[in-house]
């Protein structure tokens, strides 16, 4: 707590766009009063001061590197609570793409023969590396949905994640089904919270804010398939956003891909 | 009459209670903790406005800004009405909050829900009671309305277990119970511990250190889910009738009115029908048991 | 005399950046800014995957100009695969670019470049003490971000542009919405430039070489020619030649060079090169902000900045006319054809010129990608203006020293994150 | 009552005169959908639409709604909200209007629902008669709503260049001032007897038994083993009963302002099929399997809900069908079981 009895928070970022400190941004612009009820004491991508005492630390991006393991130990044993903010954190995001090649053959694509010259190794979710005590989906986070995680974390109660899926938000916008337009969706399997903002405009769920509790994952492949997608097109679809989960399970042998 | 493209409110449509949703808020007068889970809250209704609930019966709780969950009344309308006490468990959102709450705050309050238990047929009776864990505080408030009314009953036999010494509620009036010749206590926990001297066992341990006259005994439990089962078994091996036998169902609950879908059970809405049930009237429920 | 400037982190930036001067016995000994962002090999990223996923994809390369990246994408990937935009496309869009060109700018010059000047650490207690200010600058950023959502569904990681077209038209009423509010924040604009204009810019002048796209009949923002202040025209598909990335690992690596030791992309380029295009009021704004080319002052990017405010809200009524004049039609994306080919798209986006350079196999799954960011084409430019700038400097505390680098390398508004391919300068 | 016509050419003038009055709502096409949704203009209307996707129960149900506000500065007061102005819904379907009379039955049975009560009550329905199936999934036939005594204030039916007005209340036939009408002729009602009775063959029958059978058909199927089978394939996505218009189940929350003083309590849908619909605080589900979910949806529709209320949970409009990505209907399900039951293979 600051003197002035406002919780302090922080904001951190990884390897990730700052997409979603950006949103962090733009919520402002509906919720200036945010700043009434906070303070933020670190945020590098808006602020110059630092404090480093801080209760909340809202972490941005994937863990890509040893050397960020560190700083994200520090991050945990000062907050008393670990927010991953956005898909890079929470699943690893888009950056995980990079693991559906060897390493090598990565740094070399890019760098040729100055490879070696960056640190680098699978991304993965921040979760991985230190206990975190919530995580706000979304690639980007959903507007609104990060005020209710700061509501909610005023009033020490649960993120109010949702755990339904996509379709729920779709169907109650009364959007015409992708796949009734002859597209495919992720949007059965994956959770809500973003409002299905992509099949309103027309777009596939890629499945940013990664999977319900318990998906049916093996009739939604049915689906994709009936739907006319190749196997490997299904894989690609899955891997968007979640292929370290995707490799995690195929390590606990629970999956082929 | 048609109006003009004006806008309504519900004081419009007089016969309509508006009040439904709407809670009562209610101070919170005495929180006294009893465990590291569990607080027993005292509140006291606004203007002297009485609960009449019935033992059995829930209210649902508000607290704005969290939301809204069902508890048991667990103090006994034979005492004061006005006043009146919920036990509650911490488990999530609603109940920290309460938890967090103390003498003087005020939550909100909408209810009695539900059907309570029929204590005018239980007169005359022998009651075998066996709560199990949080079980209890819904069953006090019976327990202690038949002990006030106890000339009017049988034999009160109470069986209670919980899992470890700790979790045994309300242990002061448990001692009282205990210390009374006309109430037969037996008390079991699952896992003793050092100081521990009693009973040592799941609850259905303790039915073969009781004998009773099954076609006079009006049996009632509240308890977890997966203790039913057995409970209910015990006591058809004693020869209680089904219809002499009550319990409890506890489900999700949003509404308390029979509407929002998520207590039901099949085609019964625990909230309106229940919680309390005998069981011949949901031995037939695939869902209930 | 002896100082060291270590800002490790460049605060108000995207991305992570480093600056270290070292200065000992009045002689500078060490000079750098470096990037120090984790690397993200998105090139290595794409391939692999469905062409129609590579502006969805790459889009992620950064949360401020998303919508250049995935504009630049599907350029890359439309020349490739020869589609043919419609009008209606093509202005969209155009619409939905002007939303992030002004979404960036008025980030940059009203929450990371004005704290400097109003003495502040951040927008923070901007808030407290210039509210109203930061309540222009919402609301301004608003109508931006609404601009993007209203064509693609949102700003970062925009939805509906997809190979050929949308895969969601707006309403005209929504178009008709906007262009209500567009008219309306010319009031906005104007408070914009004269705040803007009050400001005591540092002094500074350092003569490079511009790069920008151009086009014959617009100030351009998507596709056109490359061309520098140096009088060299170049199609896109030429990007190396002008580009010229390389890596050289010691202390003054330049990243790219074209006649010079560096050259400079962004706001302030496309306004040296492309100025004649702005509209009317856009070059009111320069005027009151005594801007004229050539501008030299790289400070003076973000003044550059602000002009181009004024010419985006001005252009984007005029893009919402035209398509309010002929109606929205359903329209599904332009068709494709599938063959062995490469193809780059290039787009101004607010740090400057970007190249999306892809070959598309057969199957339409990407088989290769280059992707040429405008802050690893300025990486090289801000040590030039670094070298420049501390021996002119050198006498300041290290306090100020460090603040008028700060304040520089924050003029350029470098993305950082966007350094799909970082170029890391250190002495190894 | 008698009947009264209006011709087509006065329709919109007959809607626009009812926009200057009421908030006027009916289906309209989007994206190659539709959808029942608040209109501006008679020229949206799309009356001749095959269905919508969400039923017009959303007038009466919103997805979300506020139950009333609450302040916790002071002492705490709560506060019952405004709600909208009276609406006039058109072009509602007759399978629509019998989920709206099963719905007017569950919130009036017991406790009033006062939201849905006052809603109910400033809403006016003008209904119009189908005469041809929506499409293939349709069975409003086989469920007995192909056509309506009542639950309208008005009834329209499409008889070539002209409506014909069933006027089923006072209200409704004070909307019809709005209206230039005139009292059917004797040709007229020649022309609507033929239009209805030409429409009647145009619909199939497509149970293979008589509704009235299906309350004891689903009795004998509580462990059926298609159960099962459908809980493997269902996604648990919901569409089913999020389109459906005789599901009324919902959750309740609070929303609470930033400065954690101000909020309201809103209901919201909510849906049997998800997984935290039956979940308790300790994580116990009392209905954990997809198979479990799924035949509690299908009691309710054609046994529980008519124990309760005395109508049937489902009206045959196919909207449910029409959602499923794994073809999971009514129709597929009421006739498996039948046979199932026909084989003799029950337990
Ligand atoms: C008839 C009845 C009587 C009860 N009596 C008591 C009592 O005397 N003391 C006590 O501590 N608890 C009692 N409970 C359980 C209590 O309602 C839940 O523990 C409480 O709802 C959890 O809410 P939460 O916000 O803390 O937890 P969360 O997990 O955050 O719950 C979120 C919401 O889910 C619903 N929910 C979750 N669990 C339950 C549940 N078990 N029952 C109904 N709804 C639930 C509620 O609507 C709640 O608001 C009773 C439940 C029922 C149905
Ligand atoms: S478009 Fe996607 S999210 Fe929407 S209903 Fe269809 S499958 Fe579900
Ligand atoms: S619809 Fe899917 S991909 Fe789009 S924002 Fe929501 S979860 Fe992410
Ligand atoms: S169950 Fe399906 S067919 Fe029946 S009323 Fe509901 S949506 Fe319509």
């Amino acid at each position: 707590m600051s003197q002035n009895g406002k919780p302090k928070i922080a904001f951190f970022d990884f390897t990730c766009c700052e997409g979603c400190q950006l949103t962090v941004i733009d919520s402002l612009q509906t919720h200036p009063e945010l700043l009434d009820v906070v303070d933020i004491v670190q945020f590098r991508e808006a602020m110059s001061e630092k404090g480093e005492d801080y209760l909340v630390a809202f972490i941005e991006g994937s863990c890509t590197r040893e050397s960020d393991e560190e700083r994200l130990r520090k991050i945990r044993e000062q907050a008393s609570i670990v927010i991953a903010l956005g898909a890079c954190a929470h699943l690893g995001g888009i950056n995980s793409l990079k693991a559906l090649h060897p390493l090598e053959d990565v740094r070399k694509y890019v760098y040729g023969d100055k490879a070696d010259w960056y640190e680098t190794y699978d991304a993965r979710p921040i979760d991985a590396v230190i206990k975190v005590d919530g995580e706000i989906p979304g690639c980007p986070i959903d507007r609104d949905e990060f005020i209710a995680c700061v509501k909610a974390l005023l009033m020490g109660k649960k993120l109010p994640i949702p755990d339904y899926p996509v379709c729920v938000e779709c169907k109650l916008k009364e959007n015409v089904c992708l796949f009734k337009k002859g597209k495919v969706c992720l949007g059965p399997i994956t959770r809500a919270g973003c409002n299905a903002i992509c099949p309103t405009y027309g777009a596939s769920c890629e499945g940013c804010r990664g999977y319900i509790t318990n998906p049916n994952d093996d009739s939604m492949r049915e689906v994709l398939a009936e739907a006319g997608l190749s196997v490997d097109e299904i894989t690609s679809i899955y891997t968007m956003f979640t292929t370290y989960q995707v490799q995690q399970k195929m390590k606990q042998g629970k999956e082929t891909v | 009459m048609i109006a003009n493209k004006s806008y309504v409110t519900l004081a419009d449509y007089g016969s309509v209670d508006n009040q439904l949703f709407m809670p009562v808020p209610t101070r919170i007068k005495k929180v006294v903790s009893l465990n590291d889970l569990n607080k027993l809250f005292t509140l006291e209704l606004p203007g002297g406005m009485s609960l009449d609930h019935r033992p059995g019966q829930f209210v649902e709780v508000s607290i704005f800004g969290v939301g809204e969950a069902p508890i048991s009344i667990t103090s006994s309308p034979s005492r004061s009405n006005s006043q009146f006490e919920l036990c509650v468990r911490k488990v999530g959102d609603l109940t920290s909050a309460f938890h967090n709450m103390r003498a003087g705050d005020i939550v909100g309050i909408r209810g009695p829900f539900g059907r309570g238990f029929p204590i005018e047929k239980f007169r005359g009776k022998d009651i075998l009671f066996a709560p199990g864990g949080l079980g209890l505080p819904p069953l006090r408030s019976l327990i202690n309305q038949v002990l006030d009314e106890r000339a009017h009953f049988g034999r009160v036999i109470i069986l209670y277990g919980a899992r470890n010494p700790d979790e045994l509620l309300f242990k002061d009036e448990l001692k009282e119970w205990g210390d009374r010749k006309d109430v037969e206590l037996l008390l079991t926990v699952d896992k003793g511990e050092e100081n521990w001297k009693g009973h040592v066992g799941v609850i259905t341990t303790l039915f073969k250190e009781i004998s009773i006259y099954p076609r006079n005994t009006i049996a009632v439990t509240v308890g977890p889910p997966v203790m039913y089962r057995f409970v209910l078994m015990e006591f058809l091996a004693k020869g209680i009738t089904e219809g002499n036998i009550y319990l409890s169902l506890e489900r999700r609950m949003k509404c308390g009115i029979g509407k929002c879908g998520h207590c039901q059970i099949n085609n019964v809405y625990s909230c309106q029908s229940g919680p309390v049930f005998p069981y011949s009237e949901i031995k037939g429920l695939e869902e209930a048991l | 005399m002896s100082k060291r400037i270590e800002v490790h982190h460049v605060t108000r930036v995207e991305g992570h950046g480093d600056i270290i001067v070292e200065i000992a016995d009045g002689k500078i000994k060490e000079c750098r800014f470096e990037i120090v962002e984790s690397p993200r090999f998105f090139e290595a990223m794409l391939r692999g995957r469905p062409y129609l996923e590579a502006s969805h994809i790459t889009s992620r390369i950064c949360g401020i100009c998303a919508t250049g990246h995935a504009t630049a994408s599907l350029r890359a990937s439309e020349k490739a695969l020869g589609v043919q935009l419609s009008e209606q496309t093509q202005l969209l869009r155009k619409l939905t670019f002007h939303g992030e060109i002004l979404d960036s700018h008025i980030l940059h010059v009203y929450m990371l470049v004005a704290p400097d000047f109003l003495g502040v650490g951040s927008v923070i207690p901007l808030a407290k003490t210039h509210r109203e200010v930061v309540l222009r600058a919402l609301r301004m950023k608003k109508l931006a971000g609404d601009m993007c959502a209203v064509v693609t569904g949102r700003h970062t990681h925009p939805i509906a542009m997809t190979v050929g077209g949308f895969t969601h038209l707006p309403k005209i009423s929504e178009l008709k919405e906007l262009r209500e509010r567009l008219v309306a924040s010319r009031a906005d604009v104007d408070a914009t430039v004269e705040l803007f204009s009050s400001l005591p810019w540092p002094e500074f002048e350092r003569d490079t070489e511009y790069v920008s796209l151009t086009k014959p009949d617009e100030y351009a923002f998507i596709d056109g020619e490359i061309m520098t202040s140096d009088g060299v025209k170049v199609p896109v598909e030429s990007y190396k030649q002008v580009t010229n990335e390389y890596m050289v690992p010691h202390s003054t690596a330049k990243l790219t060079r074209n006649k010079r030791q560096s050259l400079m992309v962004g706001a302030l380029a496309r306004f040296n090169n492309n100025y004649e295009q702005l509209h009317p009021r856009a070059k009111a704004a320069a005027a009151q902000l005594g801007m004229k080319p050539k501008v030299t002052n790289p400070y003076l990017n973000s003044g550059a900045q602000v002009v181009e405010i004024a010419h985006c809200i001005e252009d984007a009524i005029l893009v919402i006319d035209k398509l309010i004049n002929v109606g929205i039609k359903p329209e599904a994306p332009a068709a494709v054809q599938l063959k062995n080919t490469s193809g780059v798209g290039a787009a101004e986006v607010p740090r400057g010129m970007l190249i999306h350079h892809y070959e598309i196999g057969a199957d339409g799954n990407m088989t290769g990608a280059n992707c040429i960011i405008p802050t690893n084409q300025n990486v090289g430019n801000i040590q030039a203006d670094f070298e420049s700038l501390v021996p002119q400097i050198i006498d300041k505390p290290a306090d100020a020293i460090r603040n008028d680098l700060e304040m520089l390398v924050r003029a350029y508004d470098p993305c950082i994150s966007c350094s799909v391919h970082v170029l890391k300068i250190e002495d190894r | 009552m008698s009947v009264t016509i209006i011709q087509k050419q006065d329709f919109p003038d007959f809607v626009n005169r009812l926009l200057s009055q009421f908030r006027v709502s009916g289906p309209v096409e989007e994206d190659g959908g539709y959808a029942f949704r608040v209109i501006e203009n008679s020229d949206d209307l799309r009356l001749d639409y095959p269905t919508t996707i969400l039923p017009p129960k959303k007038f009466l149900l919103p997805t979300k709604e506020t139950l009333f506000e609450f302040d916790k500065s002071g002492n705490g007061t709560v506060q019952a909200p405004v709600v909208e102005p009276r609406t006039v819904v058109l072009g509602v379907h007759t399978c629509d209007l019998h989920a709206i009379k099963l719905l007017d039955r569950v919130f009036s049975t017991g406790h009033i629902d006062p939201n849905y009560t006052l809603r109910r009550k400033q809403t006016l329905i003008v209904s119009i008669e189908c005469l041809t199936p929506c499409d293939e999934n349709s069975f409003c036939k086989s469920m007995g709503t192909l056509s309506a005594d009542d639950g309208y204030d008005l009834h329209m039916t499409d008889v070539g260049n002209f409506y014909t007005i069933d006027i089923g209340t006072e209200v409704g036939e004070e909307l019809l001032q709005y209206a230039k009408t005139a009292p059917a002729t004797e040709e007229n009602m020649k022309k609507l007897n033929a239009v209805i009775s030409e429409k009647w063959p145009r619909f199939p029958y497509r149970l293979d038994f008589d509704i009235s059978d299906l309350p004891s058909l689903l009795n004998m199927s509580m462990k059926s083993p298609l159960w099962e089978e459908l809980g493997e394939r269902c996604l648990a996505c919901a569409a089913c009963t999020n389109v459906c218009p005789t599901c009324f189940c919902f959750d309740v929350r609070d929303e609470i302002d930033l400065d954690l003083q101000h909020g309201q309590r809103i209901r919201k849908w909510d849906s049997c099929q998800l997984d935290e619909f039956a979940t308790i605080a300790d994580g116990h589900n009392f209905r954990q399997s997809r198979a479990l979910r799924q035949r509690h949806r299908f009691m309710r529709k054609g046994k529980y809900i008519l124990e309760a209320h005395d109508y049937l949970g489902c009206v045959g409009c196919g909207r449910c069908a029409r959602a499923c990505l794994v073809d999971i209907t009514p129709v597929g399900v009421f006739n498996e079981l039948y046979r199932q039951k026909e084989v003799g293979g029950q337990s």
